[in-house]
């Protein structure tokens, strides 16, 4: 019976949910889908969507409360879902290999390297301790794992997290399994990384012939890896496809949402604010009945009420979306007309932040009484101007020292040297009293939504608390008026007053978190990643609405993202950060289309495309190793480490930051050698 | 690390003497005499033999001078003449401190050695009635008043059913062994002597049973807790997904991590074992340093206050010093020069 | 829980039906394995027949030297030690018997004292007890300047005066002697052998004597049996003086457990892990009543436990007589000897113990105070206090033949509330206690007075100086001649006569309310035969005992 | 989709018992004895203080429901009496210790630098002494007596508040709606006492109640040494330690000790049940 044909693994109609005291929470409600031996397959969606507990379930790494309650996961022949414990650890590890989302915390900090990797071998009997070890460096080293035999005697803590999940992925593949299941693989990582990452799983793909099953949140990494993709949206799959057509031509709403929501990198937008949906997922407790999209599907019709089935709409792509089954394709978004505004702008640029070689060491606590004091340089010695009005993005990998940088402008810390004039005044050393008037003007939005709101105070407290501090209205009745009008102005009900934090959404407490910001009235906000904990279409909002309230009231913003589509998208300039220094800055449409410093060329090529045929396209700069330790930067230029072009004397020499071209500036001994 | 644990040890001797200060201070607040106590009735109410009395022990001296001579005499090993005893002090302890390491060390060991794994089987089969069981017995251990409890012990397992022997760390009739360590087990091994050996065993289990239950109680439940926290960790995780048994999850993955809390409370444990004995040792008649410590409090027996305090807050800090030690030999994270 | 029909010990049932349970309570077979057979009781009461085991509470004692002997219970290994020169018998406190001296007599100087040595008497290394031995060891007492020092000092010299007689020089010859020296602290130590280990006797032996260390671990008397060996807070071993002049004892070895705890005591006597318990509480002793194996003596002590109220500087109400007398009459005396002492306690009439020379129980109930409340009340209105004052009550953490401090003080605090007399008490630690008392900073305390020897002179002496000065007693003349003229009259029935002028003045005075005279409870085990008990400070002669 | 069968869920009375249960126990022994404490007088027939030697140590009976001790008087009057001792100084002494040693943690924990290392050391120094020496001594110094006895309590209890509060306002200080008041201007008063505090009391209330039974415990093991409270107070540690010795009188120790587990034990279930209310990993189900 078995013939070539018959796929690696078959899911049909998997079912997993989670019993709680407040009943089941239907996470998998139904899914089904064929993999084929050698095959690499995307699952993407938001959080919630319930792709992470697909794997899982295959994997059969859930405890109660989840239970599989229906259908079939068959692999190689087997159901898995049927499997009692000591059968499916035969499978796992072995057959099927598992890599998490957050490599710091996936591998045991007390353990050795080597004995995890050794372990994962020895544990199926096909490698004896001896041949483990060996293999386990042998595979390091395929992993792009510098000085392997050394190496595999380190503990976990002193690799950073892009040679963990080097790490990860050579234990996923030491017993050479038929599928690889990799849950968002890169998530944590720095876009430099993640392309490595990306590189690698490629690879193994195609050296080995294993299976993989990549998900991931962001549409650029599948369409980077994958040959074949399912859309996934609140516990079933939605839509099914090849990369090329699926993103090029979605045929679900959704997959056309969120799709369309993400800014793209390669592509200059015409207005700044993007294609969103409304709503929220819905209540993984009570799907709607009919298409459970419905409720927030721009394309809805009558005959949604009922719920689709997943039908081919052609040979190699699938659909659960009514509209599509119809048959045409969905149209473009209507976008608004683009407005005017670079006549302000231009109109008086008058500087409304001045910063001159500001310094931020943080000393460390020493190990013991008479160790020297160790300093870490977070930000050292940057120079940076904000004109009024303009939306200025602040880029850079993780620890190069973009929030501190952030947390010194609006002087939550201050700065060790240099000097920060804002609204023309000088700010560097002031006392929290002195800066107090200014804070009126100057406030930040910040990028955790969970951790930014006090958990204890009512939206209300937490919105009229500056009022009533700035004195900007008298008394509670006043202050609840002005709250109200805060409230409209983010999008939120007026009834959000009463209520907690813990009551709201993720989206929604960014909006929150904007108000408050917005409640002193002031000319600059500074948004340290305000959207990055979002997920896309909660992202497209938020933009959306930063972008708005710049029109409305005149704001200037400070940006900070790691995501450069994002950044090019809302920003006018663009500030790139490394290790603590300014390596360039430019207008945003020049930077992107003529990066000078190779920092920033190798950010912009690293960063994925969710189209396949750009992505084919596109020249990627390969970057070396990790970031050094800001603790002890490398001398002269500080990139020097990782940069491709690098030459003797940038080691010596460090590069100032001068004008390379028009209104651009690099830090660089070779601007746009590359 | 040399260096490291130089400068610990520097730190400790300064605290170590900071404890004492603090304690001579207080106990010079206490109005109480001791010269009148240890002279007889008659000699007490002769102002020249109380002088003479006080003179010997350097309690006519003003205060700091006899700090001072405190601590010339710690330099030299020499912890003074206790008033009650009037002997040194470091011969009491030498005599007293044997018998309440060997109780403190078999209840530390037996709490250990039962909390542990109880606390561990709790985790992994959380809910279940190993789990019930470990909750209820480390809820006792810590609820329950060791003096009650040592009371109920002796008065069922002594008095009523006879199965254990009774206060006092041998039986009546049994001689003490030579003394070597002044630990009675090892002693008696060492001589050979078994029947004693057996005897000084049977009359620790009532004790050490009392003592390690509040110990007990709090491993069970830290380890109870550190495994919980530990199996839920993705690092557990990714151990299943290699396909390793759930033993070898448990004890080789979740165990070391789960280890780091219950270092640091054992150790404390520890050394709370040692210094807070007093009340098992006073329901037990356990001739050790808990009752020393409290007959010296309540007799202002000076030296013997300030000699305890030294030792034991001694005790305190290089347990701790070898807690953190130990964490770092079990966590790689700590950072070792 | 425990049911009067099983006295916890006699039950082999762990050997079968429980030991199965034992198994299976899961604490373990090594549990079991360890407990079981650690009741070795009865076979090695076979194996150590001829060696007499006591319980006792030793962790009093500081030392075994002679010299330096002062606490409660190492008089008793003391006297089984060493012989003094002469003695009490048990049961009388008053008549002096013979020991190592069979004479003593003043001589016409009315200040020396001489004494005639027993002829034959050996010390337990072998070698005859000499005059020099004896002028040795008061010399050594009387250069060293400790504790029972200051008992006999106002002895001015001590000489050889003859080939078996020595003379004792008194400087104040109207104050007792030989019911002093009768204590275990004068013992006669063999001079060879003290010598030998670094005592002497010379002027400075105070700084130079070093036998002390030796002593403490072994003996130089010519006792009953021979000191080998202590190890404090544990046991004191004691063997057989083959030498003794009365006959070699009935034990080859006594050894002497500590037990602090009295359900100590009372468990190991009902097993057979001692033959003598002595540190017995009331409550014990009563369900001892049925054991066919166990009998219990009582032995009225000298000791007693008192109240001392001050006329306290502090305290108005206290300085009036008629206040602390009222005190007096409101106490349930008989409730607390009956109930509390459960019976097991006599009571004098003041500080002169029942059982000493014009001391008697029937004296109380002629001369001393009753509870009488009416009388109290009546006083109180006298004192001009008709609704009572209040008083603070100072004591110590400590129990007393089973009845603590604190019992003692609660139930008085109840009795003197019944007239309107306010107790607030004030538990305190020993030091703290005697301080305040000492100093006469207190009020009131509780406490006790143990002799080092039956002599009146010793109370009645302390009541007019010293501890008057505590109560702030301004004595008068009169009673300071009382107490002179007892002292010094050496016939007992004229003694006897003034002393009973003494205690009614005492009364008068009402600073010392005596609660309780305990008649101690000793548990003997039938097989032991002989044993006398004693109140004269070294509660037993242990050279009588012998295994029945 | 019908054919899904779900296992029986635990019926909501069985899930009710399951997370609430013991906690809600827990809490049920604290309020009984709060109330006996409290009406003492109105429950009670016998007076605590009564003394009657004629009536003393007998077994429990009709009259004297839990025995008489050793003066005749009440154990079930005096147990129940001795819950307004046991539960007023573990109440003040954790209460006070606690606030003071919160406040001063919290404070230094936001001030840092000098202020901070200075009372780091000494909560060292204070942990580096036996709490029972320490107690001993102050309480000998002092004098015997429970408001004196709670003295010597505060002085070793404060630390372990100030170390807690300090770790939580470090852990609390770090998060950005701190920084978020900062940036919008508040002073550094209104951020530890408006913003930090109250997200950190609920580890701070967790230890209060677990330390409730441990300061209970610690006062009558003080009392058990003789150092707790004046005479005749009733208190358990103290009535434990006259019942030491009476074996073949086991009612006069065995109650006061009973009562004493059940206190403990009542605020060891509510502070577990603090703590998984507060931890939501702990108890997700």
């Amino acid at each position: 019976m078995q013939e070539a044909a018959e796929p690696l693994l078959r899911v049909r109609d998997l079912r997993t949910w989670f019993l709680t005291d407040a009943g089941p929470v239907r996470a998998v409600d139904g899914v089904s889908f064929d993999l084929a031996a050698g095959e690499t397959l995307g699952i993407v969606g938001e959080s919630g969507s319930g792709k992470s507990v697909c794997a899982k379930t295959i994997m059969r790494l859930l405890d109660p409360p989840a239970k599989i309650v229906g259908g079939s996961i068959e692999f190689r022949g087997r159901d898995l879902a049927k499997l009692n414990e000591e059968e499916v650890r035969a499978v796992r590890g072995r057959e099927i290999a598992m890599v998490f989302q957050d490599p710091m915390t996936s591998l045991n900090p007390v353990l050795r390297i080597a004995r995890q990797l050794v372990e994962a071998m020895t544990a199926h009997g096909r490698f004896t301790a001896a041949a483990a070890r060996t293999r386990a460096i042998d595979l390091l080293r395929r992993m792009g794992v510098a000085s392997a035999q050394a190496a595999v005697d380190r503990y976990p803590h002193q690799f950073s997290g892009g040679m963990r999940q080097r790490v990860m992925l050579a234990m996923g593949v030491s017993n050479e399994p038929a599928l690889l299941i990799a849950d968002e693989p890169t998530t944590a990582l720095d876009v430099t990384i993640q392309a490595q990452i990306l590189e690698l799983l490629r690879g193994l793909n195609a050296d080995l012939g294993t299976a993989v099953i990549l998900i991931s949140h962001d549409l650029g990494v599948i369409a980077n890896v994958c040959s074949r993709i399912l859309v996934m949206y609140a516990g079933e799959v939605v839509e099914e496809g090849a990369p090329e057509d699926l993103l090029t031509d979605p045929r679900h709403p959704y997959t056309w949402a969120l799709l369309h929501a993400a800014p793209r990198i390669d592509a200059e937008a015409e207005d700044r604010r993007l294609v969103t949906i409304e709503g929220q997922p819905p209540d993984p407790r009570a799907w709607p009945s009919g298409c459970r999209f419905r409720a927030r599907c721009p394309f809805a019709i009558d005959k949604c009420a009922e719920h689709p089935a997943l039908l081919p709409i052609d040979a190699t792509r699938a659909s659960r979306c009514w509209v599509t089954q119809a048959g045409g394709a969905l149209h473009e978004p209507a976008r608004p007309k683009p407005q005017a505004r670079d006549a302000q702008a231009v109109a008086a640029p008058q500087p409304m932040l001045e910063v001159r070689g500001l310094t931020k060491h943080f000393p460390l606590p020493r190990e013991t009484l008479f160790a020297e004091h160790r300093v870490l340089r977070a930000v050292d010695g940057v120079d940076l101007d904000v004109m009024a009005g303009e939306t200025v993005g602040l880029v850079g990998e993780s620890g190069c020292g973009k929030s501190t940088l952030a947390r010194l402008v609006t002087r939550l810390h201050e700065p060790t040297g240099g000097s920060i004039r804002f609204a023309g005044t000088d700010i560097t050393h002031g006392t929290q009293a002195e800066i107090r008037p200014l804070r009126r003007r100057m406030q930040m939005i910040f990028q955790d939504p969970y951790a930014s709101l006090n958990p204890r105070m009512t939206v209300g407290e937490i919105l009229t608390g500056p009022l009533l501090l700035h004195g900007i209205v008298e008394g509670q009745a006043a202050a609840r008026s002005r709250v109200e009008e805060l409230l409209g102005l983010v999008g939120l009900p007026r009834q959000a007053m009463a209520r907690f934090p813990h009551e709201f959404s993720g989206g929604q407490r960014q909006r929150i978190s904007i108000a408050r910001a917005l409640a002193l009235g002031p000319d600059f906000v500074v948004a340290d990643e305000p959207i990055s904990a979002l997920d896309v279409n909660i992202q497209a909002q938020i933009i959306n609405l930063m972008v708005d309230l710049q029109d409305r009231l005149g704001l200037t913003y400070l940006f900070i993202a790691h995501d450069l589509a994002v950044v090019r998208h809302v920003c006018d300039r663009i500030v790139v950060l490394y290790l603590g220094k300014v390596m360039e800055i430019g207008r945003a449409a020049d930077l992107f289309a003529r990066p000078l410093h190779p920092y920033t060329r190798t950010l912009i090529s690293a960063a994925p495309v969710p189209d396949p045929r750009v992505e084919r396209t596109r020249r990627h700069v390969p970057l070396k190793g990790e970031p050094p330790s800001a603790m002890n930067p490398p001398s002269g230029c500080r990139f020097r480490t990782r940069c491709p072009v690098a030459e003797e004397r940038c080691a010596v020499e460090v590069p100032p930051l001068l004008p390379a071209a028009d209104g651009q500036l690099v830090a660089c001994h070779f601007p746009g050698r590359i | 690390m040399i260096r490291y644990v130089g400068s610990r040890l520097l730190t400790s001797v300064v605290m170590v003497l900071l404890a004492t200060l603090v304690i001579f201070l207080i106990a010079n607040t206490v109005p109480g005499d001791p010269a009148l106590v240890a002279l007889g009735d008659m000699a007490a109410s002769d102002p020249l033999q109380v002088k003479a009395f006080r003179a010997q022990y350097g309690l006519d001296l003003p205060l700091w001078d006899q700090y001072w001579l405190f601590l010339q005499r710690l330099v030299h090993g020499d912890l003074g003449i206790s008033i009650s005893s009037r002997r040194p002090v470091l011969d009491d302890i030498i005599d007293y401190a044997p018998a309440t390491l060997e109780l403190a060390t078999v209840a530390f060991i037996l709490s250990i050695v039962v909390g542990l794994p109880l606390g561990v089987l709790a985790a992994v089969r959380r809910d279940s009635w190993i789990d019930h069981v470990a909750r209820a017995v480390s809820l006792i251990g810590v609820s329950a008043p060791t003096f009650w409890l040592a009371f109920i012990m002796l008065a069922i397992f002594y008095g009523q059913l006879d199965w254990a022997p009774g206060p006092g760390r041998l039986d009546p009739v049994s001689f003490p062994p030579e003394r070597i360590t002044g630990l009675l087990l090892i002693d008696t091994a060492l001589q050979g002597d078994w029947a004693t050996f057996h005897d000084a065993a049977a009359h620790l289990v009532l004790p050490s049973i009392v003592l390690a239950m509040a110990t007990l109680g709090l491993v069970t439940r830290t380890t109870r807790a550190a495994m919980l926290e530990a199996l839920s960790q993705d690092y557990v995780r990714v151990a299943r997904a290699k396909g390793l048994r759930r033993w070898v999850i448990v004890n080789g993955h979740a165990l070391p991590n789960a280890m780091l809390p219950v270092v640091t409370l054992g150790g404390l444990a520890y050394a709370n074992l040692l210094a807070g004995a007093v009340m098992t040792e006073t329901v037990f008649s356990w001739p050790g340093l808990g009752r020393y410590t409290f007959r010296s409090a309540v007799t202002v027996d000076f030296p013997a206050i300030m000699a305890i305090t030294a030792i034991v807050a001694a005790v305190f800090v290089l347990v701790n010093l070898a807690v953190d030690l130990s964490y770092a030999m079990l966590d790689p994270r700590v950072v070792k020069k | 829980m425990p049911d009067e029909s099983d006295a916890a010990c006699d039950q082999p049932s762990f050997e079968g039906l429980d030991r199965r349970s034992v198994l299976t309570l899961g604490a373990g077979g090594l549990l079991a394995t360890i407990l079981q057979g650690a009741r070795p009781a009865t076979a090695q009461s076979a194996q150590r027949r001829g060696t007499l085991v006591i319980g006792l509470d030793i962790s009093d004692a500081t030392g075994l030297d002679p010299v330096r002997v002062y606490q409660y219970s190492n008089p008793l290994p003391t006297h089984a030690a060493y012989d003094s020169v002469v003695t009490f018998a048990p049961g009388d406190a008053v008549n002096l018997k013979p020991a190592l001296a069979t004479k003593w007599e003043y001589l016409p100087d009315g200040k020396t004292v001489r004494l005639t040595l027993r002829d034959g008497a050996k010390f337990a290394s072998g070698k005859p007890v000499t005059p020099e031995d004896v002028r040795f060891t008061f010399a050594r007492q009387l250069a060293i300047k400790d504790q029972p020092w200051q008992y006999i000092s106002h002895v001015e010299d001590v000489k050889v005066a003859g080939p078996n007689t020595v003379d004792i020089i008194l400087k104040d010859p109207s104050l007792p002697l030989m019911t002093i020296i009768a204590s275990p602290p004068f013992g006669i130590t063999e001079k060879a052998l003290v010598v030998e280990h670094g005592g002497t006797d010379a002027p400075d032996a105070k700084e130079k004597d070093k036998a002390t260390e030796w002593l403490n671990q072994n003996s130089a008397g010519s006792g009953p049996y021979r000191l080998v060996g202590w190890q404090r807070n544990q046991q004191i071993q004691m063997v057989k003086n083959p030498h003794y002049w009365e006959g070699p004892p009935g034990y080859e070895r006594v050894l002497i457990r500590h037990m602090s705890e009295s359900a100590a005591q009372l468990l190991a006597i009902q097993r057979g892990d001692v033959d003598v318990a002595f540190n017995l509480i009331p409550e014990q002793i009563a369900t001892l009543k049925d054991d066919p194996n166990i009998r219990v003596a009582g032995m009225t002590s000298l000791d007693f436990v008192y109240m001392a109220v001050a006329a306290a500087p502090s305290n108005p109400a206290l300085q009036n007589k008629y206040a602390r007398q009222a005190i007096g009459y409101a106490i349930d005396y008989d409730g607390i000897i009956n109930n509390l002492a459960g019976g097991k306690a006599t009571r004098p009439v003041t500080f002169l113990p029942v059982g000493v020379n014009g001391s008697t129980a029937e004296l109380t109930k002629e001369i001393g105070f009753k509870e009488d409340l009416a009388k109290s009340k009546e006083l109180l209105a006298k004192a001009g206090l008709p609704n009572g004052f209040k008083f603070q009550l100072a004591y110590g953490n400590a129990s007393i033949a089973g009845v603590g401090y604190q019992t003692l003080a609660q139930k008085i605090q109840a009795d003197l509330a019944r007239v309107g007399i306010q107790a607030e008490l004030a538990p305190m630690d020993q030091v703290n206690m005697r301080t305040m008392y000492l100093g006469g900073k207190a009020e009131a305390v509780l406490t006790f007075w143990n002799p080092p020897a039956p002599e009146n002179w010793l109370w009645s002496a302390a009541t007019v100086d010293r501890v008057a000065k505590r109560v702030h007693w301004d004595v008068p003349p009169e009673v300071r001649k009382l107490v002179a003229d007892a002292a010094a009259e050496r016939d007992l029935a004229k003694s006897a006569a003034l002393y009973k002028k003494y205690q009614e003045a005492m009364v008068d005075a009402a600073n010392h309310f005596v609660l309780i005279q305990p008649i101690y409870q000793v548990a003997i085990r039938k097989n032991v035969d002989g044993l006398q008990l004693t109140a004269n400070g070294w509660m037993a002669e242990l050279g009588k005992a012998k295994p029945a | 989709m019908s054919d899904i069968v779900l296992p029986a869920m635990a019926s909501p009375r069985a899930r009710w018992t399951r997370r609430y249960g013991l906690p809600v126990l827990g809490a049920g022994i604290i309020v009984a004895w709060t109330l006996a404490a409290l009406f003492a007088p109105w429950i009670c027939r016998h007076d605590p203080n009564f003394v009657d030697v004629a009536q003393r140590l007998r077994p429990p009976s009709a009259t004297n429901w839990l025995g008489t001790d050793a003066l005749g008087r009440d154990v079930l009057t005096r147990v129940i009496y001795g819950a307004r001792t046991s539960l007023s100084v573990g109440l003040i002494v954790v209460l006070v210790g606690g606030a003071f040693g919160t406040l001063l943690g919290a404070a230094a924990a936001y001030v840092r630098g000098w202020a901070e290392e200075a009372l780091m050391r000494a909560t060292d120094l204070v942990f580096c002494f036996p709490p029972i020496i320490l107690a001993m001594a102050i309480a000998a110094a002092l004098g015997i007596g429970a408001v004196n006895t709670a003295i010597a309590m505060l002085v070793v209890w404060w630390p372990k508040f100030a170390r807690l509060a300090r770790s939580l306002v470090i852990t609390q200080r770090s998060m950005e709606y701190v920084e978020a008041a900062q940036s919008i201007g508040f002073g550094p008063g209104h951020i530890l006492l408006r913003q930090i505090i109250p997200n950190a009391v609920g580890p701070l209330v967790v230890l209060v109640t677990l330390d409730l039974g441990n300061a209970i415990l610690v006062f009558a093991g003080l009392s058990f040494l003789g150092l707790g409270v004046v005479p005749p107070t009733p208190e358990w540690g103290a009535m434990v330690a006259e019942g030491r010795e009476l074996v073949q009188q086991w009612w006069v120790a065995t109650f006061p000790g009973l009562a004493i587990l059940t206190v403990v034990m009542g605020f060891n279930f509510m502070g577990d049940g603090f703590r998984d209310w507060l931890d939501p990993h702990a108890r997700s189900r």
